[in-house]
């Protein structure tokens, strides 16, 4: 397996998130190259790269900085997303605890592509002590004068999942509820008080430095053909090493696993692995061993890549169990704005609640599969969605064990 | 005109009119017993005076003290003619009153040289008059449909006039051909026509001499007195009451009794026209007078046994079930009554032991004869109405249409025919 | 009304103020603030919030009854936040739960907390104690008190 | 008791019948007064047949009933024909064999 | 005595029911006061003795005449603006009553000059009757009966519909 | 531009860019939907005006969809008679189906929408459901129950946008979420009770109407407002129980986009009851009740008994067609007229959306006409056309709806809602009402007086 | 197909049915017969001798005079929802309601008037109600009064009637 550290090079070291440190091992060499590249250009080569956003969509993040209007009235912004509430995923706490400036020299470059003037990094509100972190490589940079005229503030959430989603995230940021809005009906950035603002993850910012100081080309090497690059993947549930390795994505799940993992927990084997955080869907054992970690396939299997957080599950784990677990999570965290999310979410989990406790009948198998229709797709964001496929793939996968459970 | 002459015309009068205007209540208690009865059910049977119910009877007299003591009632549409639309039932009632005044209840009195008739109206055209009194009777139908200003009663007299008209005809040919047959017109001496026998053995009745005229004489009466099949001007499933719709209280009784009592002359007329009026069969008048004592012993053998039969038949049925325990004094009843029935017999007894066996009093042997004949008429005459009435609750409602054609393509023809077979061979016989 | 920042906390708005394009943005930062301040978020505080960033108070409170970390009712008790989501619950969340029965605490059950390779967690004054077993509870708390 | 009543009585009905026919417009009643003459002659009929002791008028009179009806069925189709024909009852009405008055 | 008194009420009703026949607009009183008239006049024919004459008056003039001519009444059904306009019909009665009660007068005294001729009164019974009939006039007897069947047919033939004559006339 | 959009197999022009809903709504094509108001515009959040759109791979909210050139809209497939029944039963699932309390029933679109497209057994049983507070009384006469909430959100953009007052606020997530004012914190606008209309369920109820009578009983009439000159368009629902008397059991508000939108006030709303109170029902005369040919001729010698000095005296809130028959009248019997109008001002009143500072219907027609506006100079007679003031004068006679205390001679007239006419409101429109309730025993009106006693 | 089609002869074509004397002489054996057993033994009849004789079989689908139920607690199950009034063709219940104040519901009917006189006891009232709050099987076939006020029943009167068919069902099911 080829060693592929494009974001977490310094994650290994002694106080990386300090501006020294990190100075010491290359961070903000960049910068000077844009004396020489114009913001088209620098978005041009993001585009080559092919950097895929690596939020959970993995839309292609060019393209969605080539949106951003170059001529503007309005101030541009830049919103970076580090509400990563996604059960499984933990990878951006790693980036702003063990690299913070990596991701500040990002924000610089990105701001520097689309004109931006101020940078928001929207922090989930549990992530209090890794943001004082970020805080504080912040305020060097500042004061090292490495932050020209770009200001990054850190915008604290307060407890909602479903701030996440871009748009939602920048309604929270406006100081209002977490609310997604209704999408446009043409592509468009979004808008933060009527002003353009691009929003992406951290990891996606993170991955910008690597790709301007050695070109696309070196970036394309890295994974495959329509996922170039690397992401973060971490591991976590039943197996011996749970945390966050950076690996090229097209690596077999299980080889993966298997080596940085260490393999299930205490030798047993494998049920079903989550490949992607809580949202993606379910892999079975078989499926696992197969299944290579890139969008593409994973998307042939029936699930998705989202955001690489493996939870791996051993040959003991109840799946009504994990499902109800997972219910229970979407129904706490649904904004309550639409009705098919915001009724199904706890209707759904009620219904496998009654399984769970044996009070269930084959009819509520149906009536879930059901339910997991109509909340697929006629709602203002993907969270309906997301639940709608969780649902139908443990049910396609283990609809044995739910039948069992009646 | 002797004392005796008097005394016989008042007592007919006064007996024909009790005989039509007494069997209303009771004409009308039977139809609802024996409609009941018919249909299992029970009918009137509560009504009663000092706990006299008279198997329910009473419940008729009721009924005229209420139809008596109703509100006069006009229906407001009614205009002009109030008089008339008043009369109307009048009319009718009256006309079928005095259609009934010309049949003889028993044979004609000989008292000393006189010959005195039994008849309300004593006279020797009996069948003219009841042909001619007949026809006035459905004037105040029509009248009174008319006058109602009202589509189902116009519908109903419209019905009951052109009925009249269709089985008149039928109607007036079988009677001539009977009239041919007994040639005469004179109800009295058609029933002693009838007392003499036919081939030896048969009763020279109308009905068995003259079966076809017979038949149709039936059908039509009941077409003229309206009665089941033939109760198209009522109609009530179609034209609500027919000619009566608009009329309440004694307007309307009077139809209702005018339709009794046209259905009592009907039985009556058919009676002694066809079935011997008031003589028994193979029994003529003469030879009850000269073997009167063993008539007198029939009479005194036969009475008990029937007096017994009513007696059981009482006791059995005029009770409470068991389930009814309130509603007593139904034993009382038939006890008074049974002593009532033997008490009467009784002294009949005696009377027919007394004429029969110790006296050779001609007068009481004639006056009891024809006693013996009233009654035996009056049972007839019963029995004919149950007819009636059993026919109407047996036989559906013919639809118009099937009326006027069994008027006119069946019986007209048959009864034609039924006269000209009669003229060939009462001309032939007396030839 | 009862509520009032305190003098730090107003220059940190007034400072805030000129990093977002609309004071509306400052509701977060000055619930969080008011939280702090108190422990809770009273109704005085919402209105005086609403008063600085002149946005309506009942904006204020659909925003603050929107997330869950922020709270409306006082609570003497430390507030112990564990994380009961799929990771922490394989690595026997519901272990820790059970335990902490026994201590005077408020436990809140709550959604994934970010850590899910170091599961179980548990939160506690906005810090995080991983690969939590029962005895480590017990010694944290103890150093807590 | 004498005929004269009798007599008074024929005439008096028959004239009153003759003015029923010559005054009035209603088909209806003309004919019902024609009806009252001719019963009013048989009347007469009657009353000579027994004034003389002879049958013979009393015969008539009973023909004269039998005509009567005969004439009664043909006068009432004529009447419903008419009515059927000029909607009306109207005697000034039935005449279509009326010439009219500037043609001749 | 009696005899009289009976005459002078059948004959009040005959002459009644004359009035009422003449002057009455609707064509149904007008029938009932025919009716009454006739049956007064059966009456009468009673009272002269004629039985027979009597029941066949009421047998055909009420039972048959009268209720033909009701029922024709009914068929017809003539509303009230159908009937004849008649403005001054007491004025033209009271009018035409003046003109014929010489006729009256001159018929009455015609027969009063004939009774006075002969002298008899005699009944004349049912029997005879018969006898008269059916040997010197059993002619008329016949032409009568010509004369109803004739009439029958006519009537018809006259009060069938239009459409019906037509159709089997084709 | 005005653009072809198909819907259902069907042509229909709208203009492009303008939203789907609003074409669909005109077109009285059948769609489902809560949260969309015209008044408020779309929210998106009820997730029931889905149409598929040809082209689109999903079916698409309506009120989110801008019309287009040629676009190809089907709203009546199987697919969307599908989604709208899923969502619909989703809607259903936390609503505690307590129609027989709601006084929404029959005009609920829950209802209606449960009708047309659910009619499903629920599949969850009523103690699952989760339980809010179902009799929260927000002041200003609205009463709230969260469990009927579909959470549109119409109410709370209602105070949000149109009032500004912000009362109002979905608190809570997912479907613990509720509408709720602050703790403690009262509805306080004078529009408050327009929330009862916009709300498309049970959810707001007016507590003045509450279980008064069931909406399908009533009976509507349009009129117009008389609270101001504002000239709000209203309906005058109104309902006769059998045996007893006609009734108005409220007012609603009447789309009129030229004088009041979507709303009136709730000055305006609450005026039915002045309508029905203290009515004036018989004619009296000195503590007496004289009938009416006594009255006429009392009123025909008092006439000629002061002929020369008689003053009319017109209400501003009487309708043109009455002020002109009194005018005209009051030149026939050589009267004066004047119609006092300065009681009538009242600038607490008035605010700046629909409420005015002249308090009389017609107002605007009195000053059109160039009546004399002062109150009467001493006069003999003064014969009162419904005016509330006092006057002095050596006599009076009123033809009043209510009654008034200390009159002398006062004759009954049918108030507005009895009869039809037009008023002229502030703006100078001229706007029709109808005849709304029959009485028992109806009081002649204005015009009918007139008659009676004129010439 | 056609071979399935019987072809029944219709009846009435001989001459013996023409002549229908046949045919009510067979009518008249059958009323005869009944005529005599019944004269024969009059009480073996079916008819009740109504007012002491009670009809034993109204089954539990009779239509009687109808009555209010109660809920667990004793109170009345009606939530003045105006259903019934709403379905009744005859428009005779009068209903009005009031706020519940005891917590259990929000609504009752203040009074509850059924005329009786006007009902035409079809019972569209009782399929109506949501609450099964009304119901017909009191049983009560008769009704009397001495004046029209009698049969005018108030709330207290309906709820104070007792279902026929068992007191377990006496309470509404909801």
């Amino acid at each position: 397996m080829r060693e592929a550290l494009i974001v977490s090079r310094k994650f290994s070291l002694e106080e990386s998130h300090t501006l020294a440190v990190a100075q010491e091992h290359g961070a903000y060499k960049t910068l000077k190259k844009l004396q020489n590249l114009s913001p088209l250009e620098v978005i041009k080569i993001i585009k080559e790269s092919g950097l895929r956003g690596k939020g959970g969509g993995g839309a292609p993040a060019g393209n969605k900085w080539a949106l951003m209007p170059q001529e503007s009235e309005k101030p541009s912004f830049l919103a970076v997303n580090c509400d990563e509430s996604e059960p499984g995923t933990f990878k951006d706490r790693q980036i702003i605890t063990k690299d913070p400036h990596l991701l500040i020299e990002g924000i610089l470059l990105t701001c520097y592509a689309i004109k931006a003037i101020h940078a928001y990094v929207y922090i989930r509100g549990e992530y209090y002590q890794y943001q004082q972190v970020l805080q504080v490589a912040v305020d060097e940079a500042n004061a090292a004068g490495l932050l020209g005229d770009v200001k990054i503030t850190l915008h604290r959430g307060a407890g909602a999942y479903i701030c996440g989603e871009k748009s939602a995230l920048l309604e929270s940021m406006e100081g209002k509820r977490g609310h997604p809005r209704l999408k446009p009906k043409q592509p468009e950035p979004e808008w933060y008080f009527g002003n353009p603002t691009l929003v992406n993850n951290v990891e996606t910012i993170a991955s910008v430095p690597f790709i301007l100081e050695h070109g696309a080309e070196a970036y394309r090497s890295y994974g495959t053909e329509r996922s170039p690059g690397t992401l973060l993947f971490a591991m976590s549930g039943h197996v011996e090493r749970p945390g966050v390795y950076e690996a090229e994505f097209g690596v077999p799940m299980m080889e993966y696993i298997n080596h940085f993992g260490g393999g299930v927990k205490n030798g047993k084997k494998l049920k079903a692995v989550i490949p992607g955080g809580a949202s993606t869907g379910v892999l079975t054992a078989k499926e696992a061993e197969e299944v290579l970690l890139d969008y593409e396939s994973l998307r042939a299997m029936g699930v998705s890549l989202g955001t690489g957080g493996m939870i791996v599950m051993d040959e003991e784990t109840s799946m009504v169990a994990v499902l109800k677990n997972l219910l229970e999570f979407y129904h706490e965290e649904s904004c309550g704005q639409c009705t098919p999310c915001r009724e199904g979410t706890g209707w759904v989990d009620k219904l496998v609640g009654k399984i769970l406790d044996g009070r269930g009948s084959s009819a509520d198998i149906d009536e879930l599969l059901e339910i997991a229709e109509t909340m697929n797709g006629k709602t203002i964001c993907v969270f309906a969605p997301a639940v709608s496929a969780v649902i139908v793939s443990f049910l396609t996968r283990f609809r044995d064990e739910f039948e069992a459970a009646l | 005109m002797s004392t005796a002459s008097v005394l016989v015309a008042v007592f007919s009068l006064i007996l024909g009119a009790l005989l039509a205007l007494l069997t209303i209540p009771v004409l009308v208690w039977l139809e609802r017993r024996i409609a009941s009865l018919i249909q299992d059910r029970l009918g009137p049977n509560r009504t009663n005076i000092f706990g006299f119910r008279l198997g329910g009877v009473v419940q008729s007299f009721a009924d005229v003290v209420k139809l008596l003591l109703k509100e006069e009632y006009y229906p407001s549409h009614i205009k002009m003619g109030r008089w008339l639309f008043m009369l109307a039932p009048v009319i009718t009632f009256s006309a079928a009153l005095l259609a009934f005044m010309v049949i003889p209840f028993a044979d004609t009195l000989n008292i000393g040289d006189e010959a005195l008739r039994i008849q309300a109206l004593p006279v020797d055209f009996g069948v003219l008059w009841y042909l001619a009194i007949g026809a006035v009777g459905v004037l105040g139908v029509v009248y009174g449909g008319w006058l109602s200003h009202n589509k189902y009663a116009l519908l109903g007299a419209a019905r009951a006039g052109s009925m009249v008209v269709s089985y008149e005809l039928p109607l007036g040919l079988s009677v001539l051909a009977l009239v041919v047959t007994y040639n005469t017109v004179d109800f009295n001496a058609m029933v002693q026509w009838q007392s003499g026998t036919f081939f030896g053995f048969l009763p020279a009745w109308g009905i068995l001499v003259q079966p076809l005229g017979g038949i149709i004489l039936i059908i039509a009466l009941f077409a003229e007195t309206n009665r089941n099949p033939f109760t198209v001007a009522e109609g009530e499933s179609e034209i609500v009451a027919g000619y009566m719709t608009e009329h309440t209280a004694m307007k309307f009784a009077m139809y209702f009794m005018g339709e009794y009592v046209a259905m009592n002359s009907a039985s009556a007329v058919i009676i002694t026209m066809l079935f011997g009026g008031y003589q028994l069969p193979w029994v003529s008048t003469e030879m009850l007078l000269t073997h009167f004592s063993s008539f007198a012993l029939a009479v005194m053998v036969v009475l008990p046994v029937l007096v017994g039969i009513i007696i059981k038949w009482m006791r059995k049925n005029n009770t409470v079930r068991g389930s009814v325990s309130t509603d007593g004094g139904r034993g009382f009843e038939t006890k008074v009554l049974s002593s009532a029935l033997i008490i009467m017999t009784l002294f009949i007894e005696g009377v027919f032991i007394y004429l029969g066996f110790f006296t050779e009093n001609i007068l009481a042997n004639t006056l009891a004869v024809a006693l013996f004949q009233i009654m035996v008429f009056v049972v007839k005459l019963m029995l004919f109405n149950i007819f009636f009435i059993i026919i109407r609750w047996t036989v559906p409602r013919f639809r118009y249409d099937q009326v006027q054609r069994l008027g006119w393509y069946y019986l007209l023809p048959l009864a034609l025919l039924n006269l000209l077979v009669t003229a060939i061979i009462v001309v032939g016989v007396s030839s | 009304m009862s509520f009032s920042f305190t003098k730090a906390n107003l220059e940190r708005i007034e400072v805030l103020k000129n990093r977002y394009p609309s004071t509306q943005a400052l509701s977060l930062p000055c619930l969080w603030m008011a939280q702090y301040q108190e422990g809770y978020i009273t109704l005085d505080a919402i209105d005086v919030i609403s008063e600085t960033i002149d946005v309506p108070a009942m904006e204020i409170y659909r925003v603050a009854t929107f997330y869950t970390m922020f709270h409306l009712e006082a609570t003497q008790k430390k507030r112990v936040l564990v994380c009961k989501t799929l990771s922490c619950k394989l690595c026997g969340s519901e272990g820790i739960l059970e335990h902490l029965k026994g201590h005077d605490v408020l436990v809140e059950h709550v959604e994934c907390l970010g850590s899910c390779g170091t599961a179980p967690v548990m939160q506690i004054d906005d810090v995080n104690y991983e690969n939590l077993t029962p005895e480590k509870v017990d010694t944290i708390l103890e150093a807590l008190r | 008791m004498t005929p004269e009543p009798f007599f008074f009585l024929a005439a008096l009905l028959f004239s009153i019948a003759l003015v029923g026919v010559v005054s009035r417009r209603n088909l209806f009643v003309i004919y019902m007064s024609i009806e009252l003459m001719l019963t009013s002659t048989s009347l007469v009929l009657v009353i000579f047949s027994k004034v003389l002791g002879s049958a013979d008028g009393s015969v008539m009179a009973l023909l004269m009933i039998a005509v009567i009806a005969a004439e009664a069925a043909l006068f009432l189709a004529m009447i419903i024909h008419l009515y059927r024909r000029n909607r009306t009852l109207d005697s000034e009405m039935c005449d279509e064999l009326k010439q009219e008055a500037n043609n001749a | 005595m009696l005899e009289l008194s009976l005459f002078v009420i059948l004959a009040l009703f005959i002459v009644g029911g004359a009035v009422a026949t003449i002057t009455n607009r609707q064509p149904l009183f007008s029938a009932f006061g025919f009716l009454v008239s006739m049956l007064a006049m059966a009456g009468v024919f009673g009272l002269l003795e004629n039985q027979f004459l009597a029941l066949a008056q009421i047998m055909v003039s009420v039972g048959a005449v009268v209720v033909l001519n009701i029922l024709s009444i009914m068929t017809v059904n003539a509303k009230e603006e159908n009937l004849p306009k008649e403005l001054h019909k007491y004025r033209w009665i009271l009018l035409s009553a003046v003109l014929v009660s010489p006729v009256t007068f001159l018929i009455y005294k015609s027969m009063s000059m004939a009774y006075q001729h002969f002298s008899r009164l005699e009944t004349v019974s049912t029997k005879v009757m018969g006898e008269r009939l059916f040997s010197a006039w059993v002619l008329p007897f016949e032409i009568v009966s010509i004369l109803l069947l004739t009439a029958m047919v006519g009537a018809i033939v006259i009060a069938r519909k239009k459409d019906v004559i037509a159709k089997e006339t084709r | 531009m005005m653009v072809q959009v198909i819907v259902d197999g069907k042509n229909y022009e709208a203009e492009e860019g303008s939203l789907l809903i609003d074409l669909l709504i005109k077109e009285q094509i059948k769609v489902p939907y809560f949260c969309y108001h015209e008044a408020l515009g779309a929210d998106g959040n009820c997730r029931m005006c889905m149409v598929e759109i040809a082209g689109q791979k999903r079916p698409q909210i309506a009120c989110d969809t801008l019309v287009k050139p040629d676009m190809e809209v089907s709203s009546k497939s199987e697919k969307i008679e599908k989604v709208h029944t899923d969502i619909l039963e989703l809607e259903l699932i936390n609503h505690p189906v307590d129609c027989p309390t709601c006084d929404q029933a029959g005009e609920c679109s829950l209802q209606d929408f449960y009708m047309d497209y659910g009619l499903h057994e629920s599949k969850v049983r009523i103690e699952e459901k989760v339980k809010h507070d179902k009799h929260v009384d927000l002041g200003a006469n609205v009463m709230l129950d969260q469990e009927r909430c579909v959470l549109c959100a119409r109410c709370t953009r209602f105070t949000d946008k149109i009032t500004h007052t912000h009362e109002l606020g979905i608190i809570g997530r997912g479907d613990e979420a509720k509408v709720s004012t602050m703790p403690g914190r009262k509805l306080h606008n004078p529009y408050a009770m327009n929330l009862v209309d916009i709300c498309p369920v049970g959810a707001l109820t007016s507590k003045d109407f509450r279980f008064k009578q069931r909406v399908w009983f009533l009976e509507t009439a349009n009129s117009v407002c008389h609270g101001c000159a504002k000239g709000c368009n209203i309906y005058i629902d109104h309902h006769k129980i059998k045996y007893e008397d006609d009734m108005i059991y409220r007012f609603r508000p009447r789309r009129n986009d030229a004088v009041n939108g979507f709303f009136i006030c709730d000055a305006g709303r609450l005026s039915y009851k002045l309508l029905q109170n203290n009515r004036q029902t018989m004619i009296r005369h000195k503590d007496e009740i004289i009938s009416e040919e006594k009255s006429i001729a009392l009123y025909q010698s008092l006439l000629k008994q002061y002929k020369n000095s008689i003053t009319v005296v017109i209400d501003a809130n009487l309708y043109n067609e009455e002020i002109e028959a009194l005018v005209d009248y009051a030149q026939r019997i050589g009267a004066e007229v004047c119609a006092p109008l300065e009681c009538y001002d009242d600038t607490e009143f008035a605010d700046t959306m629909l409420k005015s500072a002249k308090r009389a219907a017609n107002y605007e027609k009195v000053v059109k006409m160039g009546l004399d506006r002062t109150m009467p100079k001493t006069s003999g007679l003064i014969i009162n056309f419904n005016h509330t003031e006092t006057f002095y004068a050596e006599m009076q006679i009123d033809f009043s709806t209510h009654q008034r205390p200390n009159a002398s001679f006062i004759l009954p007239i049918a108030a507005y809602s009895e009869q039809s006419g037009s008023l002229t409101n502030e703006d100078g429109l001229v706007q029709m009402c109808e005849k709304a309730v029959h009485k028992n025993s109806p009081s002649p009106t204005l015009r009918e007086w007139l008659q009676k006693v004129g010439l | 197909m056609s071979q399935k089609i019987k072809t029944v002869k219709r009846y009435g074509e001989r001459f013996q049915d023409k002549l229908y004397l046949p045919a009510i002489y067979d009518g008249v054996k059958v009323t005869f017969k009944h005529l005599f057993d019944n004269v024969t033994d009059m009480n073996a009849v079916d008819t009740l001798e109504y007012p002491e004789e009670q009809p034993k079989d109204i089954s539990e689908r009779y239509r009687g005079l109808h009555r209010l139920t109660h809920r667990e607690d004793g109170s009345e199950a009606c939530v003045a929802c105006f259903m019934c009034a709403t379905a009744c063709p005859s428009n005779c219940i009068f209903i009005e309601a009031e706020e519940r104040e005891d917590g259990v519901d929000e609504k009752r009917p203040k009074s509850f008037f059924i005329d009786t006189l006007e009902c035409v006891f079809c019972g569209y009232c009782v399929e109506a109600c949501p609450c099964d709050a009304i119901r017909m099987d009191t049983g009560i076939f008769s009704l009397t009064g001495n004046s029209r006020e009698d049969f005018v029943m108030g709330k207290e009167q309906l709820l104070s009637h007792k279902g026929a068919f068992g007191e377990e069902n006496s309470r509404a099911r909801t």
